[in-house]
């Protein structure tokens, strides 16, 4: 198990009414793991998860992709900045 | 003029845009000619039915918050520059600009400007590419407020790998 | 928003360009995108064997005098004005400002500015257009002082009855 | 006969040495016809006419025109700005 931190933002941090959280995974979780711990914990995140960015250490990241220890993770919907 | 002295700004900020500075740090000696974008609060929206996949109807915008995941914006910000440089080798100066927090109609959100030694560098296009590049790939959203409610506005792209 | 109320801006001045003022000037309620040319004066000037049918070669520039025919050139900056928005309705406010007088390298030396509701509106066509029709029917012209000499630079445009 | 004003531009100035003159033409003359009095009255000028630009009351013209009285005339090479 190792700690990660979770930043969300927009859409995903109003539903979740929190900016950031901390979360224990096992060792090479991947994303798609991750976001199914993370539904359990938050469950008004499952309606946006579908169209989720995820972000990890600041650059986009897949649901097979491997999260390393200490990792900065994101999620967020499509960027609607400009 | 070495290209490794061509400047690149990038920045999320909740500070007024002051265009006269920007373009002031991005022209060289050997610079000519600017492109820039800039984008704006919207109060009156008159276009129908498109944009991000929402069928809108006409209405106001009270004002938009606007918000950012600072590191990772600026760092995508960044790599926008690095692919307009990669696109139009000729581009000298890139300045990238999201101003975020609560912005009211009429004022000024976003600005992207490039410059080169002549306008027919393809400058102009290096500016637009900006623009649409960070709508795609830089992480800022804004929540729009309006006379009868609020809504955060989601974009569609969804980056692929590497991007 | 009626488009009568669209401002046009054009200006013969010795004053500086203050692209953050002509912004505002030219943003409305409506408003969302704006395309912003500027032109400054090159230092140094290396590209070779093109423009204006003069082959001239890398070079340096202390300064350049602009001089205008101002009222005329005032008249033709509404005609450019006309033109853009003849050719893209979408075009809410147009700002087109020449500077004259002695201009030294990195100062911003002419500007043109076009807003609209939308980037996607062809608001930076309307731009470069402003600029390539500047550039030809305006009149105002340019005595380039190098470290070993002057030399007026002279257009090549002949513009025809009625433009 | 009547009396026009005639503005000088960039170039044109500088060879005529000075930013403008008045002169009498004939009622209807042309603007090639003014060129020709212009030539003769400034010589400086006549190795630049075949590509200068004339501008009647601020509007281009051209060798056919006929010049109005009190026009304003203005004598310039093909423009250089922005």
């Amino acid at each position: 198990m190792h700690k990660i931190k979770i930043l969300l933002f927009a859409t995903m941090r109003t539903r979740a009414k929190r900016s950031s959280l901390e979360l224990e995974i096992k060792k090479d979780s991947t994303v798609a793991e991750l976001k199914e711990i993370l539904v359990a914990e938050i469950p008004a995140l499952e309606a946006s998860l579908h169209h989720t960015l995820v972000s990890i250490d600041r650059e986009f990241a897949f649901d097979e992709d491997i999260i390393p220890e200490n990792a900065e993770i994101a999620l967020f919907p499509p960027v609607s900045g400009g | 003029m070495n290209p490794s002295l061509f400047p690149t700004i990038v920045s999320i900020t909740e500070d007024e845009i002051d265009l006269n500075i920007l373009l002031d740090k991005i022209t060289l000696t050997s610079t000519g000619a600017a492109a820039i974008f800039t984008g704006m609060v919207r109060g009156e929206t008159s276009r129908t039915g498109q944009a991000q996949g929402i069928n809108y109807a006409p209405h106001e915008t009270t004002y938009l918050e606007y918000e950012a995941y600072k590191p990772m914006a600026e760092e995508k910000m960044l790599q926008v520059a690095k692919e307009i440089r990669e696109k139009w080798g000729v581009v000298e100066g890139i300045a990238i600009v999201q101003r975020i927090g609560k912005l009211y109609p009429r004022t000024p959100t976003v600005l992207i400007a490039c410059t080169a030694s002549h306008r027919d560098t393809g400058v102009f296009d290096a500016a637009r590419y900006g623009i649409d590049r960070l709508k795609e790939i830089v992480p800022v959203w804004k929540k729009e407020i309006m006379p009868d409610g609020e809504e955060w506005v989601e974009g569609e792209y969804i980056p692929k790998e590497g991007e």
